[in-house]
């Protein structure tokens, strides 16, 4: 078996922590336009996963793909000038951050919840018709399980052996909705359900991911059939950028005063269902929202957990943590300069 | 009278039908946030947050509706409807029919829709055209405040499916949720009229079919619904500044459409101009056309419409979708 | 607990198979159009769970429903007529046998593999929304086991606890396609990856499948959620009236002949995939159209199981399969009469 | 030249295309036995059969093709598109363009449609005006043996998604599996140039979005496809006799539409009859009217299409599916 390359992995979740953060500042400045789902907080999965591919494999995404793309080796200068919208943009800036697609890479994205399982099941079995030893990952959310079309898909991997790599990166959340208390049984006996053998992994542990996903890919290159991961997570910022519930922490007052008139209103109003009914409702979305701050303040830190052990190893954590920097920097810079001429234009 | 947002209204009028009627409830992703004040006053059991499932809880909302409750049955997104389209085409438009005739299904699906917020082409879909073409729908798309909780008390009260669509930058939640985020930097040029106005003390049904007259004139008919009327109504400004009369009509369902009130407009301008944020091809676009040229009418005809799959970027967005200007440039060359 | 009726139950079978049998008839005479799937094999999952049902309980059909709409209490006149496509039919005609409604029993169909489950979803949701004791069945066969929309479904009956009873006829078969063959895992695992109690039980086994039905439907109405049960079955008449496979067995020579010509061209045709590829796949086909025929000859009778035990009691066995016989035999009478008027005019 | 039956000159593009391919391959419930010849040839891998999971298996058909394959995806019956419908509306239909119009979607969809024979409202339906709609797709339709052949040929080498649809009455063993069922008591009124004719010895594509002109005439333009134009080439027979002079036209695929050609044909009699067994509106009896229109064509105009949801009775299906009668009585009335 492989050693575990702390190095590599740590240098790459800390490449897509710095590039979503520097997203998130450009969204911020009003550039990028409409929503922008970042993968902060699930580095460790995406790394853990992506690492062991090589050419020829294909990664179907959902709408948080950017930490992916990224680390599978896009251009971070042209998926921010996707971002942009810009025309030298990934995709001529006409898919966007939900829709993001390189040939080369064999990515491939949708917006729709779900459709990353049929993606991969599709790549998988052109990777079987072609008689290679290439396999195709599905990432995807813990509210994409309860989609059809994703249950089908595990179906088809099962039934005909496709080396599909299902990982569920599980939150427990689905934008507002906790996943848990609209889910009967539990995921990985729904894939075992499917025939589709899985485990549970810790997925702030970017060895632990590395560990579990090396082995399985390794199998399904030599003929074994799909199989199912549970990598828990948390999105530290939340949904979106301006997540609703977390903006409630970040502006308390403001966001508060807005919503209370009207809920006070209807909790009040002599219509509607009995008191006890509606002080749970009540009690329930506040528990929501205060709950939904845990997601920024978990002390779970994939980028941390090895710090120390990488610490005490001969190479400079710090100089390679500039490196990266500067070079996400860099990127920055060159996407903003590119995309300012096209405005003076 | 009191004034009221685009979504405060359609959440007024659905207040205002669960407190009369018991049967009313509303199934969908997340409704315990985005109905939140519905949810803290009738409850989980009227207010059901779902899983990420549309084709089963949209499926089981035909059903449920069969056995005798009223379901406001939500997609977050009409783009999202293909996932569960058989529930739609196969189900709810037909098991009326089926029945011979017998059994009903008073159904209201309710999604946003539209675009213009750089959310790109899997989100900002209008689909209300494509949706029409399914005999057994009705498909309701309102342009401002008193229409947009008339209109869902309608919808709410029919005895059939009702498709009720409410367009993103009408309804401030969403414009908000997916293309402002909270951000200060990031403004949207909206139709005063669209978002908020006057409504009712007491919501009133308006009857599915009947289009409005929003702006008088002599020389054009320019038809549309939802933001398509208020692009309308901005080009008709700059129209008239030019000499040329514009007539503009809501046509605020597509099923059932209003072929006499159209027919009436364009018999006196004898020019007809659709303005449809739906894709262009094999839609709404043409049907008007087509409603009227098969009654032997003889007009003018032109449209302007939604080019293609839309684009992310929001520069190309704001070409493809129907816009002030090409509105006015193509209403030009008709009256030319 | 109840003791079960074995003389209701043969009956219910007997009325069944004797009004398909009348159906096929007409359908062989060429008086109704279409498509035909007859129920005939599966009658004793039918009746012994349409047996415990009561007023306010409704059941979601698919594609072969007639019997339990017969068992349910549907004029079997009314039946008839509609299968001929008559104004005063079940369903004026205008829905045909896949597509049958009564609203008097909550009964719905589709012609759409898997819609059964949510719309057995949504009739119970309705029973729990008006707090009754309700419950909804939904029919199905293995087929639509792999269909999106009937997996949602049990996500939502387990989710919410709704008390669905999920019914999957396996005759591990789905037009022509063995559905072990592209399903993985097995079915019971299935479901409880769903959190869906469920278990096998011998659908050819009247009284096997009441036992169990008439348990879990008792526990449903005092609140418990879905129950899933796989009943195997074979369908006598094969996938519907007129079924390929089958004709190669009642007319081997011309069924053969028709085939066996451009069959053999492809086979030897020098373009293709390599001879062993070639050859099983003829033998797949071959071996598919003889155990076609099992279906008919299984030894397996629901019908027969319990004679001997009724024949031992004091009522006359022979007395009442001639009532039912005379019931159903007027019923076809009076509906080709009515029919037969209406061709006059 | 020789003969073939419809449904055989479909397998035998295909057989064509299989051998000179070897990425083409095709996928769907119960092939085994629909394209058993196929399958003998080309065995288990490039003949697929599948679970009844059409939005997972049109789903994986997509990247499929983009991954360099070319599939061929079956839907049994165009009907059952609803449960896969997010495939075609969101990932086959767009992923081209989002990819910044870098990344091909060689994917045929292949399915029967139409009725006339008695399943019913969800086993009769057309809906190729529907699928039309949706920006990105190409949408074919053929009438006859040599078109079928040719047709699917250019389907399968098309870089982008094409919806190939095989009409029921044309295609022996759907017609026999569905309507007849073996029995010799069954029988259907069929177009013998549909269901047989001359095929090219060695298949050619036949280039997409060219219209053929099936019969002359000068004084209306009767134009539809599939089962449509041998309803209409009757009714134009019958309109012969009456002296009326109609031109026949066969679409061939509805996306790519043939404008210029229609144009062509209406600039000369004047007068439009779209004959269309997809629903009346909002599809593609209203689009070709308005894209004449929108040209600024005057012209007489009147449709025959399908009435609503399909009855399961024969008789009444008759009448709602357009019928040589119907085409006719229009066709006069458009004359008078
Ligand atoms: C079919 C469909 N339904 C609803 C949505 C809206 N939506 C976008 S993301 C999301 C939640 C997804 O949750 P999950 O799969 O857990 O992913 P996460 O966002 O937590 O990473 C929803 C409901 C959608 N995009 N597609
Ligand atoms: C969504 C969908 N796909 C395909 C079909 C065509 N079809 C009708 S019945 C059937 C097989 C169903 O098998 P199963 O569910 O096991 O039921 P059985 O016929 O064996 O009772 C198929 C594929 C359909 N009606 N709906
Ligand atoms: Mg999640
Ligand atoms: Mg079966």
């Amino acid at each position: 078996m492989a050693e575990v390359d702390l190095w590599l992995l740590s240098q790459m979740m800390l490449r897509s922590r710095l590039f979503e953060d520097a997203v998130k500042k450009q969204w911020e400045e009003g550039l990028i336009p409409g929503e922008m789902h970042l993968g902060t907080g699930e580095e460790a999965i995406i790394a853990g996963v992506i690492c062991e591919l090589k050419d020829g494999d294909a990664v179907a995404l959902d709408h948080r793909g950017t930490s992916a793309m990224l680390l599978r080796g896009v251009n971070p200068v042209s998926l921010l000038l996707e971002f942009f919208g810009h025309p030298e943009g990934l995709c001529g800036g006409l898919g966007g951050h939900m829709h993001l697609f390189s040939k080369d890479h064999l990515m491939a994205s949708s917006g729709i919840v779900g459709f990353s399982g049929p993606a991969a099941a599709g790549f998988a079995l052109a990777a079987k018709y072609k008689n290679t030893d290439n396999i195709a990952v599905a990432f995807f959310g813990d509210g994409a399980m309860n989609q059809g079309m994703m249950l089908e898909s595990m179906n088809l991997a099962s039934a005909w052996d496709l080396p599909v790599l299902f990982v569920c990166k599980d939150n427990d959340l689905a934008i507002s909705t906790i996943s848990s208390h609209v889910t009967g049984g539990n995921l990985v006996d729904r894939a075992k359900g499917f025939g589709i053998p899985g485990q549970r992994v810790d997925g702030y542990d970017v060895k632990k991911v590395w560990q579990v996903s090396s082995e399985v890919i390794r199998r399904m290159r030599s003929g074994e059939g799909p199989y199912f991961l549970q990598a828990q997570c948390v999105h530290k910022d939340g949904h979106f950028l301006g997540d609703p519930l977390l903006r409630f922490h970040d502006h308390p007052i403001k966001e508060f005063s807005k919503v209370t008139g009207p809920l006070m209103k209807s909790f009040v109003h002599p219509k509607g269902a009995n008191v006890v009914n509606r002080a749970k409702s009540l009690s329930e979305v506040f528990s929501l929202i205060l709950d939904s701050r845990k997601q920024r303040k978990t002390k779970k830190e994939p980028l941390q957990m090895y710090s120390i052990e990488l610490s005490l190893e001969e190479y400079n954590l710090e100089e390679i943590n500039s490196i990266i920097t500067d070079e996400i920097q860099e990127a920055v810079h060159k996407a903003l300069e590119i995309n300012r001429r096209r405005e003076k234009q | 009278m009191k004034r009221m947002k685009f979504a405060q209204a359609i959440e007024s009028a659905l207040f205002q039908a669960m407190a009369e009627d018991s049967n009313v409830f509303i199934m969908g992703e997340d409704v315990h946030i985005l109905r939140v004040n519905l949810y803290a006053r009738f409850g989980k059991d009227r207010v059901r947050s779902t899983p990420i499932s549309e084709s089963g809880f949209l499926g089981a909302g035909v059903t449920a509706a069969m056995a005798g409750l009223r379901p406001v049955v939500e997609i977050m997104l009409i783009d999202f409807i293909g996932v569960a389209m058989d529930a739609v085409l196969n189900a709810a438009a037909k098991n009326f029919f089926f029945s011979g005739e017998k059994w009903n299904v008073p159904l209201v699906v309710r999604a946003s829709c539209g675009g213009g917020y750089g959310d790109g082409g899997q989100h900002e879909q209008s689909l209300w055209g494509w949706l029409a073409h399914i005999p057994g729908l009705s498909i309701v798309v309102p342009s401002n405040p008193a229409d947009a909780g008339g209109l869902m008390l309608a919808s709410i009260y029919h005895n059939h499916p009702v498709i009720y669509l409410e367009h993103k930058m009408l309804a401030d939640y969403w414009l908000d949720y997916l293309g402002i985020g909270g951000r200060s930097n990031v403004s949207f040029d909206l139709p005063p009229d669209g978002i908020e106005g006057a409504v009712p003390d007491i919501w009133q049904p308006i009857p599915l079919g009947q289009l409005s007259v929003l702006r008088e004139g002599t020389d054009i008919t320019i038809v549309g619904l939802g933001m398509d009327v208020h692009r309308s109504l901005a080009a008709a400004s700059d129209l008239g500044v030019q000499g040329i009369s514009a007539e503009v009509l809501d046509l605020r369902s597509v099923v059932p459409i209003d072929t006499s009130g159209l027919r009436q407009s364009v018999e006196k301008t004898g020019k007809l101009l659709v303005v449809d944020e739906d894709y262009k091809m094999f839609g709404l676009s043409g049907e008007v056309c087509a409603l009227l040229a098969e009654q032997g009418l003889a007009f003018k005809y032109g449209r302007v419409c939604t080019e293609g799959t839309i684009p992310y970027s929001r520069a190309l967005e704001d070409e493809v979708l129907p816009n002030k200007k090409r509105i006015y440039d193509e209403a030009i060359s008709l009256c030319r």
